[in-house]
């Protein structure tokens, strides 16, 4: 069974990573991954995100769901912050364990760009001319459809 | 009534997180017609629906969503996560 | 620069992800993976890895070399052991850290496929059986066509 | 004078990891032929060479491949790493 996480407070990616690989009893194949605060070369000063409380968890919990029927998992992860993030900060992060490499790494990118296009979160990046919501990418809505 | 919320910068322009309505809207295009002629800052925040998302109890879904027996409708732009 | 190792010690996977992190600057996103022995509902009692001194550092040089021609990264990372190893213990990890998710993802999995079939390691399971060399799969050859 | 490696089976069938082989083959084609006819075991593991993948100075090649100014020749099954 997938855990899905949504915090306020920071995660320790290297920890969680070791205890998801310690719980994932079976596997072959451990994939993980991070989303990081970058500072676009000093231009960022950090950023906000904002989510929808109760929405937020289904559509994780849904999310993680829809990964473990369509590959073969033998477990899967997902941690997402919101509130102020500083640059270099962890904002979120997946894991999937499977016996194969390929599900886990396509199960990985698949709860990637579902995060991306369809969890309720928004972010707002706080920069020296001020402060701007993060449009969405096109790329990122046309990645849902090789799923 | 059912409560309205809304999130990023349409929180913003409407100026409120959440509020409850008093509605006899029967479609989520219904009910973001009604809001626009309430107040200019609706009207700013509904300019264009194609830039906004919503969703009906926590569930995404189209403009043209029936409210019966809704409890909460969600205002937001395309989400960012990840 | 990649940092390719070789070794015969264990290493920890989350202590290496997040010293991995810690120096990907600018990174937006980072991807890991971890293999690890499989004990085949209790039927495999661990395995041996061959290798061949010499040609397998370069081997693994020239495959990060490669990711980085090929993707925008900020960083990359393989570790891989040879010797004796138990169920559950990390055979090898790559990591891949890049400014957009699809190049750390394609990456890692570019590293992946190449170190299973072009890096010179041999994997003998040891079962209630006997030992047995591991036989190359047509699909990981395969896989290699999609680079 | 050339070193000849052999790994995974193809030194269990040999029975050697590495030996000094004295060869005048001109290529990796050439010098199987020479191993194979030495001793049985050399039969043995080169009786299927498209089971066999061989390296030339720690660079995978093909099996015509020239065995001027080599230093080292290795024999070994498909790679099975990661």
């Amino acid at each position: 069974m997938a855990d899905t996480r949504v915090q306020e407070q920071p995660f320790a990616l290297g920890a969680e990573v070791d205890r998801f690989a310690a719980g994932a009893g079976g596997a072959g194949a451990i994939v993980s991954f991070a989303g990081v605060v970058r500072d676009e070369g000093g231009a960022l000063s950090g950023m906000v995100i904002e989510h929808y409380p109760g929405m937020t968890e289904r559509a994780l919990a849904d999310i993680a769901d829809e990964a473990e029927r369509r590959w073969s998992l033998t477990d899967a992860l997902v941690i997402h912050r919101y509130g102020a993030l500083g640059p270099g900060e962890h904002i979120m992060m997946v894991a999937t364990a499977a016996p194969h490499r390929a599900d886990a790494f396509q199960a990985a990118e698949f709860l990637m760009d579902y995060l991306k296009s369809r969890a309720p979160f928004w972010k707002k990046e706080q920069g020296a001319d001020g402060d701007a919501w993060v449009e969405a990418k096109a790329d990122d809505e046309a990645a849902l459809t090789r799923w | 009534m059912i409560d309205v919320l809304y999130f990023a910068w349409v929180r913003e322009r409407v100026g409120v997180p959440k509020e409850r309505v008093e509605t006899n809207a029967a479609t989520v295009a219904d009910l973001i017609e009604e809001l626009r002629v309430r107040e200019d800052r609706y009207a700013q925040a509904f300019s264009d629906t194609s830039a906004l998302r919503v969703a009906v109890d926590q569930t995404l879904t189209s403009f043209d969503a029936s409210l019966e027996g809704a409890r909460e409708v969600a205002f937001f732009p395309p989400m960012t996560g990840g």
